[in-house]
């Protein structure tokens, strides 16, 4: 159920004009500035909105010259960036209105209840939660409509740090097992490296770039290349736990790396993030340092970060893939480095959680 | 209580609720569309629903006699199609208390609807409800409120209704004659003692029937499914 | 009781309702017929009745709408008759009249004085044709406030928010005799009060040769009425 | 139109521009309170409010009548304080259609003020405005939709107006003979074109009248200062 | 104006009791988890809520027995956490009616309108603006109040990342600039290091610690210390920047050590936290690398995290401050990590930032 869209929608002083492609599953992010016109499109894709162009689901048209399939055939759960819990219901009433137009069985309700740890909430009234519960229910809410397609605007923009670590991984999974393209919109680039597998770019309405989240996050042209937690994004294979250590031994650009955790069964895949900032080069292998994972590569690009005159951004091949590494200017000079130059890359495990 | 006065009782009874459910089954559509259309003509539309208020009720009445009368165009309509004409029947009474209390119920509605507004209805159709879904599982209960303004003035107002009733019921006693007319009739008579004994019951009973629904409505109409 | 018995449907003025009240009961038991009862203005029961409201009787305030229903064909020729006349009568609500009543209307202290409407009440003009004729119209024309019927007229001094009001007999006729005075009648046009048949129905005819009857004429006398012909 | 006629229309709309302010004035704290008071009487003095109508307006004139005359408890209180009675004047026509009037106004406003709710006002606090300045800047602006609403039903009311007025009015003319007086008087002497002539012109004018409201609070009532 | 407090609130399942005592300037972090109680909190400090207890700001009480100032008269300038725009006046209204009440002049307007990037905004309708773009003029309605108490219920949650960049460091010279108590809530640690000096831990409804930023960080009993970017918070003294280097050379716990940028003044009192992830150990002075910063010290404490058993927390004894070092178990033992041993500590300077 891959998705196409070609929208375009003028407002006074606005224009969305958006092409988007995704595939049939898996998470797309929109990332972009406040006011790029990340919710309009969220809108326009689940029919609250009347853009001009077309738009289809698996095929199927949802929207097409004068067609229009309105927007509660369309099924797509969407969590609103203000929540919109039904005021007239308690919270298991937002929750069964869902249900029961998805036809889910009652039980259907406690999985995502108990993640979002809102059991206690159930018999409470929307106006007396606090923003990040408000929030929750509304994921909920909307996992609960059997969605074919899930829209989720910021659905954690107000959710504590801890109870995103715990509801990310479950999104991840979710996001991973539904035969269904999802979109969702971020400011938190943690949130978008845990569960994106593809990122688009928005500003003033348009897409800027679109494309995997690993090639993405390797371009230093892109202005994610000028946000502080810049990084890699690598593919790791054939995991294998140290178990003892809560350490996992996996493939990544050809080398071993060991990462934290052993939540891997063999044969996954995982994905890495290689913050730049986390990279430190160095000319010779390092000896008697807490540092776990030593990777021999070549630079490639070494570019100014235009934002931040003092710092270099580093292009280093490993295998058959890319790490990035965030230096001082100083460091730069005084290391020499330069493309063609051989370095070692350090990155310690923790810092791959 | 005498006889003609308990059937003017029931007929009121009858009366008020007959109008008060067909004001509803009319009125909403027509506040739903009035809070929601783009139309240009819709301050006229609302000017026309609300222009029943500007007339005197015994003109109204006396124009709708001339409407709905065996002579009026309506009734010869109905003459044509073999049905009776509706003054002097209950069913005109009805017609009549319906076009006078109109605004009533149409106005309070329309702000309640234009209140709710397009967020929660927006996230209903998002989980899959339909317009009619939406209509009766979002808006109305969203719109609670004012339909209950809506439907207290529009019973209460159709009890105290008066000149229209007059008019086009003829005041037939257990057919059009309503409580009002008939405490106006005990006044116009000088049995005094029988209009306060009237007015008192009515305003009693209006009195604890109003404040049970104010208190009911006062209570949290949160539900759990 | 003689002939089957019918519905009669009465549509009356409701200065007289008080009277058909009393009128009813008499009737029923004597012809077995029953009597539904509708009262109203006489200009409104004239805009009924010539929208086919279901009356068999009219029974006006004045002669005027009967006379003209009979000239629309909507009344059975020659039914028509004066059932009652109206007389008018000068009433103080609080207390006795002075000595000479008219003076009533212009003491001071009056602060308004209550008559029905002209226009719309056969009572009002009479009242007007009495003031005009003792020679008081302008004196109180300021101080006139109109019932729109003569009960509204009535109200209006019961309720001690007019001193002195012109009202009918047959609404004082109870109140101390010290606090009311019969305007003499030749000071007004008699104010017949006429009833026609609007139908057919034999019940009809009954109800009005009932009213025309020697008993029914004792009752509209004893509640204030004056009758045509008869002593006053 | 003959003079009565225009005196009677000059009455009216004083009349009811009158009632109406009188009535924004005493139903617009009442409403507040309703909305947001938590005493246990709320609802009874809801329903209070809504009782004139369910009295025939004749009726409920003639207990005003009972109540404002020199033997009633008003008139005499009046008369205690040297004051001249209010009925049939132009005051007492204004007490009367406010009463009559009141729950047209006060329900519609009672509900835009509950809809408003505290997220507003609590802002308006923070920023430093005291409660009369966030009733006036913020409450009155939100619930402007329910203001709107109580005016039209308000006045239009008023100048439909008939069976109380007509009772404690005595149809002075210039003075407490109102338009729907004069139309009904002509209604019942058979004037019957004066009649539709007058009915046309009240109609024509009320709704030219209401369509320039409507059109003119649909526009964005959003300012910039 | 120091603010003192003790307000307890009952709500059904619910129960705020909470004691603060907060200087006479700067920021005080609220942070905890999803419905612990921040926004009660704060909304009792406004005096929106009538909580039992005292509060009193500079001395003044605002509330003690019976007396109750009511939130009006307090002149705080709260940015709610669902925005709060009047919707019936336009953005320049909003801003003008908080200017009118505290007696600003039209031109105070231009500066956070400016900061905000809302110029273009100010003709517009609330319901017209996006998420972020509510919260950026909530934002500067609150600061045109001329408040005495500034609170912020998670001002930025819906900004994004650049903009935030862009807000954080006005608002860091504004609140250190103005002389008030400003409480602010927020899930973002980067907000905290930015703009805290202080934090105060919540936990169903009740205050769990609080203390200056400095101490809670270093401390391996909060909660904190489970975060992932736990990490310390240090004063650096006597900065001197390296011109052409974008780099600043400061004292942080008697050592030298090199920062990124050179915005600082000479003199000036700068913050650096340097978290646990971004710390690695080395037994032997590291030689040819990357990273500029090593400090040497000595181990004072290792734990072990909780809830990630493959890793330690390693506390580092520099000069008269502390680190925190996040290795892997493994590591650790190859180490020989334990209390009293020496170790080189080593930082890179863009992790400072
Ligand atoms: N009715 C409208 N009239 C004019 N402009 C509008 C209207 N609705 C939205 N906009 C503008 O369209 C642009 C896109 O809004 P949108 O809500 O899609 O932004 P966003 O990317 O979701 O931003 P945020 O991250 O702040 O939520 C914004 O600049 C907004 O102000
Ligand atoms: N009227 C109420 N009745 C019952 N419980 C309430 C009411 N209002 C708030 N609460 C509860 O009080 C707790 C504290 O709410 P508060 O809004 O202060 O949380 P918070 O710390 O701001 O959370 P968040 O980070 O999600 O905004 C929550 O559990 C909330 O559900
Ligand atoms: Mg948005
Ligand atoms: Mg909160």
């Amino acid at each position: 159920m891959s998705l196409e869209a070609r929208l375009s929608l003028r407002r006074p002083g606005f224009l969305l004009d958006a092409a988007l492609s995704l595939p049939e599953r898996g998470v797309t992010t929109v990332f972009g500035p406040s006011g790029s016109g990340k919710t309009t499109l969220l809108r326009c894709l689940a029919g609250l909105e009347r853009p001009a162009g077309e738009l289809a689901l698996g095929g199927e048209y949802w929207q097409r010259d004068g067609y229009f399939l309105p927007a509660h055939r369309r099924r797509v759960g969407m969590v609103f960036q203000d929540g919109r819990l039904f005021p007239h219901l308690t919270v298991r009433g937002n929750l069964r209105f869902a249900m029961r137009r998805a036809g889910c069985e009652e039980a259907a309700m406690d999985a995502p209840v108990a993640l979002m740890g809102i059991e206690r909430l159930l018999a409470r009234r929307p106006d007396t939660l606090s923003g990040g519960e408000v929030q929750r229910v509304a994921v909920a809410r909307a996992l609960l409509s059997q969605p074919r397609l899930l829209l989720l605007d910021e659905p954690l923009a107000a959710v504590d740090a801890r109870r995103k670590q715990e509801i990310l991984p479950f999104l991840e999974r979710l996001t991973r097992e539904l035969a269904l393209p999802v979109v969702h919109v971020s400011h938190s680039l943690d949130e978008v490296i845990r569960l994106a597998d593809r990122l688009v770019l928005m500003d003033e309405g348009r897409v800027v770039a679109s494309g995997g989240v690993t090639e993405m996050f390797s371009r230093l042209d892109l202005p994610l290349a000028q946000r502080e937690d810049v990084g890699a994004v690598l593919e790791a294979h054939a995991p294998r736990p140290l178990p003892g250590y809560h350490l996992t031994e996996a493939t990544v650009a050809g080398q071993k790396l060991l990462l934290p955790g052993e939540s891997a069964e063999p044969g996954e895949r995982l994905r890495v993030r290689i913050r730049a900032r986390d990279v430190s080069l160095t000319l010779k292998p390092p000896s008697e340092t807490s540092i776990l994972n030593v990777l021999p590569g070549r630079i490639t690009e070494v570019v100014e970060r235009p934002d931040a005159p003092g710092q270099r951004l580093v292009r280093v091949a490993v295998g058959d893939a890319a790490l990035l590494s965030w230096v001082s200017r100083l460091s730069a000079e005084r290391l020499a480095l330069a493309p063609g130059q051989a370095v070692y890359a350090q990155v310690k495990a923790v810092a791959l959680a | 209580m005498t006889d003609p006065d308990l059937a003017a009782l029931w007929v009121t009874l009858k009366l008020a609720t007959v109008t008060t459910i067909v004001l509803l089954v009319l009125g909403t559509p027509l506040a739903w569309w009035l809070a929601h259309t783009r139309n240009r003509l819709r301050p006229l539309a609302e000017a026309l629903t609300a222009l029943p208020l500007v007339l005197p009720p015994t003109v109204l009445g006396f124009y709708l006699l001339i409407t709905l009368g065996a002579n009026g165009p309506v009734g010869q309509l109905l003459n044509a199609l073999g049905a009776q004409p509706l003054a002097f029947t209950f069913a005109g009474l009805v017609v009549g208390s319906v076009i006078y209390s109109l605004p009533f119920v149409v106005q309070p509605l329309r702000d309640a609807f234009a209140a709710v507004g397009h967020g929660p209805l927006e996230a209903a159709a998002s989980l899959g409800a339909g317009p009619w879904d939406r209509f009766f599982t979002v808006a109305v209960p969203l719109a609670r409120r004012g339909f209950v303004t809506a439907i207290t003035l529009g019973f209460a107002h159709t009890v105290g209704e008066f000149g229209v009733v007059l008019m086009i019921g003829g005041n037939i006693p257990g057919e059009t004659q309503v409580l009002s007319i008939a405490i106006y009739d005990h006044v116009e008579v000088l049995e005094y003692g029988r209009a306060h004994l009237l007015s008192g019951g009515l305003l009693l009973f209006s009195l604890i029937l109003l404040t049970v629904v104010y208190a009911t409505n006062r209570r949290s109409r949160v539900v759990g499914s | 009781p003689k002939g089957i018995a019918g519905e009669v449907r009465v549509a009356v003025a409701s200065n007289f309702l008080g009277a058909v009240h009393q009128l009813v009961p008499v009737f029923e038991a004597r012809s077995g017929d029953t009597v539904t009862v509708s009262a109203g203005s006489t200009g409104k029961l004239y805009a009924q009745i010539s929208q086919g409201a279901p009356f068999d009787v009219f029974l006006a305030a004045d002669a005027r709408r009967p006379r003209l229903l009979e000239e629309q064909g909507l009344a059975l020729p020659d039914s028509r008759f004066t059932y009652a006349r109206g007389q008018l009568a000068l009433w103080r609500g609080g207390g006795a009249l002075p000595a000479r009543p008219w003076d009533a209307l212009v003491e001071p202290g009056v602060r308004f004085v209550s008559i029905a409407n002209p226009r719309t009440a056969p009572y009002g003009e009479a009242a007007r044709q009495a003031l005009e004729a003792a020679g008081l119209w302008d004196r109180v024309r300021g101080r006139l406030v109109m019932g729109e019927n003569i009960a509204q007229t009535y109200q209006y001094v019961a309720t001690g928010n007019a001193q002195v009001g012109l009202v009918a007999l047959a609404q004082v006729h109870d109140a101390p005799p010290e606090s009311r005075w019969l305007v003499p009648q030749r000071l007004y046009a008699p104010i017949d009060q006429q009833a026609v048949r609007l139908t057919a129905a034999d019940a009809g005819a009954r109800f009005l040769s009932f009213l025309r009857g020697a008993e029914a004429r004792r009752m509209i006398a004893a509640f204030g009425y004056g009758l045509p012909g008869g002593d006053s």
